[in-house]
Formats: C-alpha cells, structure tokens, sequence
C-alpha cells in the first residue's frame, strides 16, 4: 500500500492500544473504526458495549453510528440504556472508554459542550451524551481526536468530564499519556516531529523522556481500513 | 376497547400547546411521523425532552413548535450538528436544560418508579452541576459517600414508536429499547405508533418480550414507516442519505422552511409523506431475515 | 475458553466455608442441585441470602451449613412454614436478617449498579426498621422528602437455574425472571446451572432473550430438571407433592436427617437424585408446548 | 348446591368486593382463589399482578402459589420484580392490594412476622414478603383471613405493614371497613350474629350502625368454586 493519511494513521494507533483489552465501551465518531479494526487485528476477543444498549456486539459492517442496527443483529445482548449504565458501566465491568473529544486541555479534562461561554456559547456543541458517565465508571478512558491549537487548548471552556480518568490520547501527530498529572508527548507518528505538536498544542509541552516513534501502519491494517472496514471513506474522510 | 386512532387524533387529544412531550428512542425508532404531525398542527410552546434532539426535533424546532429544550446529546448522529437547534441555542431563543445520557435515564426512572431522585455517579469534577442547579447530591447514610441525584421528568405525554402492539396498547420492541420504558411508565400519558397492531394473542405467546403495558398507554397510532429516516429492527434500515442531506437543509433557514412546506404543511399526514417519498426510496433499506428463534413457555393445564 | 464444569467443582471452587451464598429465584428455577452440591460438601457457616428461604434452604439448614440467613419471606409456598429453618430462627441457633421482597430487590439492585443505597417507599409505620438498623432513611434535595434505602447486598457468589447458556455463561431466562439478574451483577461469583448449554449461535440470534452475559459468569453447569422440585418454565411443572411431602420431613429432625441420607449424602450428584427419583416421577410435570414466536432482527450488511 | 362453608362464603364474599376494580396485586394464599373467582364473574376485565413479576395473568388453571408457571403463559407481560415493584406498584398503577393476614389489629395493622416479642419469638411467621410496600403503594389494600381472637388481637406483636391503607376485612364471620381509624364491622355472612363476631374479636367491637347481612353465595359462584376452580379442596380445606 502506498503512504498512509494522518486520520489513517491515528486510528491504526488508536487500535493497537486495545491490545488486551476485555471489555471496551465505545463512544460517538472515530473510535467506532479504530474499535472495529481493532477487532480484527490486536484484540480478537474484545467485547464492545455501546451506550445504546449493546453487549458484545458483532457488527456485519461497520457501524454509522454506535446506534446502528447491524450492532444489535447477533450480538451477546441488546438491553434498556438503564440496565447498561448500571450492571455494565456504573458496575465497574468496562475496562476502557474509547471517546472522541471536541476540545481538551493539558489536564486531560475534555469539553464537548459549549466553546465561549456557557450561557452566550460561541459554538454550541454536542453536549456530554455518557462522556460524563464513561469518564468516572470505566477503568481508563482512551480519546481519539484530531489535533490542533484550537483543539489543544490551556484550559477547556467547559469541563464536560473530568480528566481524571484519561489514560492516553491518540491523535494525528502522536500519542499521550496521563503523567505526573498532565498530558505528556509519549509517540510522535512517522514523519512528524515534536515542534510540530508544539505547534499544534495549546500550551507548553511536556514530552516524555523515553519518546518513542510510532510503528508506521501495516499493509494489512491499510488494506483493511480501506477496502474492508470503510470503502466509502465514512470515517477516514 | 380499542385504543387505535389516527395520528391527528392523538396529537390533537395529547399534544396541547404547552405541554411537555418526550419522543423518545435512540437512533432507533424516532416517531418522525408524530413530530411531523405536531408541527402540522402548529403546537407552541413546547417543552422536548429526549436524550438525542435528532433531525426530528430539529424539524420541530425549526418550525416553532418549541419554547425548550431538555437533553444530553444535541448532534445529528454520524453528520455533525442540528443547525435549526444551534441556531436557536446561540440565538437565546431556545431555552435549554442539560444532562447526560445516565442523567437523563435515571430522570425518567425516577418518573417511572415514582421516586423523588435517582442517584448516579457520573458529574464529578464535571462544570454540568455549575450550569444545570438540578443536578444536586445525596449523602449515603452507609459509609457518608456523596453521590449525584437527578429529579425525576415525568412527561405530559410520551410518544413511543414500536414494532408491534396491540389494540389496547401492549407493546413489544426488539432491538435497541433505550429508554422507552422507563419514559412511557414516567408519562401522564402514553401515545404508541406501531409498525404493525397485531392480535392480542402474538402480545400474550412472548409475555417477557412485552415492554410497555396496555396499562399506561392512551392511544395506540397504526403507521408502518412512521420512524423513516430512522430505523426499525428488522422492518428497515436507517436512511443514511436523509441525514446526510438534512445538514445542508438544517443550515439554512429558507430551505428548512422550503422543506417544511413540501414535507409536513404539503402532506395531509405520515401516508402523504411515504406517497412523496416513492417506493424507490426503500431499495437497499430493507434488511435481510434473521429470525430470533422461539422458546417454549409451556402450557399448564 | 469454555467455563462449563461439573457441579462439584463449581461449588468446591466458588462456595466456600464462611461465604454469603445467594441462590436466587423466586418460586422459579431454583437450583436444588447447587444447594444439594453445598450440603453434600459439607459447608459451614454460611451467609444464605434469598428473598423467599424456600424448601432448598429449609434442607441447607437443616443440614447446618448455614449461620445466617438474609430474607423477605420465609415458607414453604403454599403449604406451611419451614420446620427446619424455623426451629434453628426459634432457638436462636441462625442468625436472620430481614427485609421486605422489595427491599431484598432492592439491595442487590444496589449492588449491581454499584451504588451506596437503594431508594424505595416502603416501611412508611413498619416495625422492620426497629428490628433492622440497616433500613435507612434518605431526605430528597429536591421536596425534603424522606424515603427509605436499603443497602447494597453483594453475596461472594449468587447460583442461579437457567433454561439455557452458551459454554461462555451468557444465559437465557424466559418465565418469571425473579431478581437473578441483580444478584448476579451484584455478586462477585456466578455460577450458572443450565437445563441447556446451546451453541452462541442460539444466544445471539436473539440478544433482547439474554439476562445474565458471560462477562460476570465464573462457571457454567451443565444440570437438566436441577430445579426439581421448583419449575422451569417451558420444561417442567412444580412438583407440589414434594413441597406438601416436606412438610412433614422438616417438622422432624431424624426424618429430615434420614432425607439428607438418603437423598443427598447418599447420591453422588444430581444425576444420582434423578435416578433414585425415578423417571415416572415426570408424568404429569411436562407441560404441552407454547411456543413464543419469532421476531426478526434483520440481517444488515 | 347445598350450603356452603364459611371459607366458601368468605371467598365468594371478597371475590365480589372486587366488582369494578381495574388492577390487582394479588397476594399469598386465599386472596389468590378469590381472584379467580372474581375474574369469572364480577370483574372479566380485572388485571392481574403479582410480585412474582407477571402483569395482566390469564392464568389456565388455579395457581398453586403467586409464582405458577400458568401464570406466565398467555400473560400480558412477564418481567423482573425490580420492574413491577418500581414501574406499576410503587408508580401508582396498583388500584387493590389485596392481602391474607396472620394477625391483625383493631386499626388494621397487620403482622405476618412474630408472634410473641422479635427477638425470641414465640412463632415465627413468613414475614413481609411483599406485604410492606403492597400497603404503602396501592390505592386501597383489602384482607381476606379467617376470624379468631387469635388472629384479631388489640394490638398486634408486630406490625409488617401500616393500617393506613387498609379499606376492607373480609373474614369467614362478616366484613369490616375501616372507619374513623378502626375496623367498623360492616355486613355479617348469613347465619352469623353480631355475638359470634364480638366472642372472635380482641377488641371491643364496633358495628356500623348500617350493618348489613352478606347475599349468601349463589349456585353458580359455587359450582365455580367447587368443580371449576378448586376441585382438590387446595385453597378451600
């Protein structure tokens, strides 16, 4: 296969660190592809729950949206939102929230609420659909999310969820990790180099001592990302 | 004994002006037929509650029929924002009142099981509870721990669509169930469209399937197709295109207006707008069988 | 990856001395088996928790395996008290603990949901909560209200009865559904005893059946007609002979001690309960069939 | 059909108290014949609930206890007893409670735990089961049991559940109603005296001043009773 897009390369990050992972409640927007390759390749074995009402769901293709029918057909259970944010989420039973994230701040905290003031919003955003919930019940949480000044930013506008849970953030240029109580630069992804993440982050960086490059995507992951998973481009747009 | 009557009817006789109403389903099962026809009677001052203000509501409000908004996910699922709501959230013209996903089940939980909270972990360290006063906390008198309330939202009218009930409003759903129990027991009053209305006996040979009782319900609406472009389980699939299109008609004000008028105002009710929409439409939404298989609840004599 | 195990070696590995033991179901699906197993083990100083003690408790009781007992209600339905459990609550020799059914249900609701009370109008001029510090109350910060709360209950391990698992434990109930899915969330061992172990396939053609996943099972028992003499739906009747019988076994220490020998330290497992209980015994049990219907997922690709 | 016991009156006598009631939560025991009764003669279009977590029961034959499987098969609804207890009894939906009793006293509190002090009992009784919040939450609560010093005591050891919702006594002697905060008698069974319901009453008895005698059971409620319902004598030994 023949060169790799950002987008393309964070989501193949964002599946390769579900390895092991069990049990994986997956939020809104990309992390539903990065979960989906994911099941094919480093975590055959993952259980998916989304907040729709869906346990271990086997999806015949990939899904639109994390309410789409082909999550329901054959899988391991379908239930009321109730019942699952309770016996499931609140219960302690996922092990990793997979979000995506409008806006993020060096404390991990996400907003995807409101840019500008809440009650004169500049930009009024989705809102927290389970972000809150995930953010506090799941053992980790996971955000994958474009990166950029306007995205990275000092201090969010809005804390939607608390940071406090947020293990690792996988974006375009590289990969974070929840250090010593911030954001700190642990991968940069081939051909990216830490001034441009500087640039691309809101406040001053801290990078880890033991920076890592990110392997490049396989020829497999690329071939199933783009002739398997998501032909007609829906999440790699 | 029959509960079934059009939809015009049990809009006029559940949805007055003022009244707060939840269409309840997630992703799954929206009554766009029953939004259409609220704003084909040209309701005001509506209070919408519903976790996901889908493109429904954001018909809905683009016509005016809303004074508020209560909710946990303002998005057009999979495209990006509902931009009649958005515009009427920045504008000031739409009050709001926000929660989570969990914050707004357990609100109608609360309603359902007649308790005056639900409590829930979820806000913490969050700025919700800054902006939303409802959000409130509750001492365990167990161990001291203080956990987050939500009061209950009891609805004026919960309308639900299903895939089958029957004449006296005993609705079984399969599929995604969201939180249309727990929205219809909350509800002074009840309104299911169904797929299909189906002999009584199809109810009683799967009682455990059974998600909503005759017992709450008010009016019982027969409207195959009436969740298009949602989804109904095993009926069809959820019209992507539509969605995909409804960003460039949200965006602007004269075009959602346009829509209106060829759509709801130009169509006498939910069979008009299948008539407009052509058979054509449903190529390639109509999924293939999968059948659940039976169980055997034993006859006892 | 299959957790399915013998009887024997579910109970050795998850039932230990000192252990808070629920075996759940209300009337329906008890798993006499599981509490034989515990009885045939010789176990001691059990916590039995279960909303209606019924005549498997009476056994384990009687057997001594038990220090105290969690409850709601305590008889033999439809015959008269448990002789054995009541002489040990009479001299004082078992501890109780006692709560409404909705209490009960509730406390295992909190313990499935992970949260610090449960929330219920009950108790309101009761004398219960002057026998039982652990029902509290909760003043609601919305009206001041006050309401009473339960606390979480989280036995070590909850065994419940099923018509069907796959070898992965993910169960299917159909019938009355008791509180066997709170119990085991709220546990942190579930052993599950299946009339059936299916193929994953048969679980998830129609994931809405499913009441237990896999996900919180430890072990899956592979126990045909181990409810005897309770019921599985679809499968088998009660046996009320035994329950009117065991009126006069419980009333008297040596019957009742003569019982154990005979039926239970005197059989190797339940396969040898069933051959000693003959199989004339199921003429009159077998229910004629009454088959549920299906429902179409759809297959969507 | 040649007379009649004074259990059978005293069902047949709480099966017509039933006349117009819309949904029933039908307790342990006698009430659960009665119900049967009234289901087939003055109340066809009763529903019926049972803790056992069944609504809208069409039951085939004449349940064994509030958890036969006859129930469940061609039931309107079959559900977990957190939804029924949360989502139709406590939620208001429940127009009669209708309950058997081991003690009750003159202001219709009602004991199903101890006789004798809670801590050394001198009989030990089921207990609550779902007695306690049956009283708190249906509309009104009605007692069918049978009449005894014994059973109708001044003050009872223990009270299970509250009087406070307690509307009707029906007893093989008469019936009572609760009025000005104490039982009221209020119709006596044909061929029993105001005397044999004082000498079975532990407290001084009020009579209403309407007093009245019960219709006696009719041919057809008791061929119902006898050869339809409980051949077997199961509920009426």
């Amino acid at each position: 296969m023949t060169g790799h897009s950002p987008t393309e390369m964070m989501v193949v990050a964002g599946a390769r660190a579900m390895a092991g992972t069990r049990v994986c409640f997956v939020g809104i927007g990309l992390p539903n592809i990065a979960v989906a390759l994911a099941q094919r390749t480093v975590a055959p074995a993952i259980e998916l729950i989304y907040e729709s009402g869906v346990y271990g769901a086997r999806p015949s293709r990939l899904p639109l949206s994390i309410g789409d029918p082909c999550l329901v057909t054959g899988a391991t259970a379908a239930m009321g939102m109730l019942e699952l944010f309770q016996y499931y989420l609140q219960r302690g039973l996922v092990d990793l929230g997979f979000l995506g994230a409008a806006q993020l701040d060096r404390y991990g905290n996400v907003n995807t609420t409101v840019i500008g003031p809440y009650d004169a919003p500049r930009t009024r955003l989705p809102g927290s659909g389970g972000a809150s919930e995930i953010a506090q019940n799941a053992r980790e949480v996971f955000v994958l999310m474009r990166q950029s000044r306007r995205s990275f930013v000092p201090r969010v506008d809005f804390v939607t969820s608390s940071g406090r849970g947020l293990s690792r953030v996988i974006t375009d240029l590289g990969e974070f990790a929840h250090r010593d109580g911030e954001l700190t630069l642990t991968h940069l992804h081939p051909g990216v180099d830490v001034d441009q993440v500087r640039e691309a982050t809101g406040w001053p960086l801290s990078v880890a001592a033991d920076l890592a490059e990110s392997a490049p995507p396989t020829d497999a992951e690329l071939r199933l990302l783009r002739e398997e998973l998501d032909p007609d481009r829906t999440y790699l747009r | 004994m029959s509960k079934v009557v059009t939809m015009a009817e049990a809009v006029a006789a559940y949805v007055p002006d003022g009244a707060t109403v939840a269409i309840e389903g997630f992703t799954h099962l929206i009554s766009f037929a029953a939004g259409h026809e609220v704003i084909r009677q040209r309701r005001r001052d509506l209070t919408l509650c519903r976790l996901t203000p889908d493109v429904v509501y954001d018909q809905m409000v683009g016509a005016g029929v809303a004074r508020k908004l209560v909710f946990s996910w303002l998005g057009n699922p999979g495209v990006g924002s509902l931009h009649a709501i958005r515009r009427a959230v920045e504008s000031g013209a739409l009050e709001i009142e926000e929660y989570s996903h969990f914050g707004m089940v357990g609100r109608y939980a609360a309603g359902a099981a007649n308790l005056p909270f639900y409590p829930l972990r979820s806000y913490l360290d969050s700025d919700l509870p800054a902006v939303n006063p409802a959000l409130r906390t509750v001492r365990s008198p167990y161990d001291g721990e203080e956990i987050h309330v939500v009061p209950p939202l009891r609805p004026d009218v919960t309308i639900v669509h299903a895939q089958r009930a029957d004449r006296d409003g005993n609705t079984q759903v399969w599929g995604l169930l969201g939180c249309q129990k727990e929205a219809a027991f909350a509800a002074a009053h009840v309104v299911v469209v169904a797929e299909e209305v189906v002999d009584p006996q199809v109810i009683r040979a799967d009682p455990n399937r059974t998600l909503i009782p005759g017992l709450v319900v008010d009016a019982v609406v027969h409207c195959p197709r009436g969740a298009h472009p949602s989804f109904a389980q095993g009926h069809y699939d959820r019209d992507n295109a539509f969605y995909l299109a409804w960003d460039a008609v949200s965006r602007d004000p004269a075009r959602l207006a346009a829509w209106l008028d060829e759509w709801v105002y130009g169509t006498a009710d939910h069979a008009g707008y299948l008539d407009r929409l052509g058979a054509d439409r449903w190529t390639g939404l109509t999924p293939g069988p999968a059948r659940s298989g039976t169980v055997d609840y034993g006859d006892y004599r």
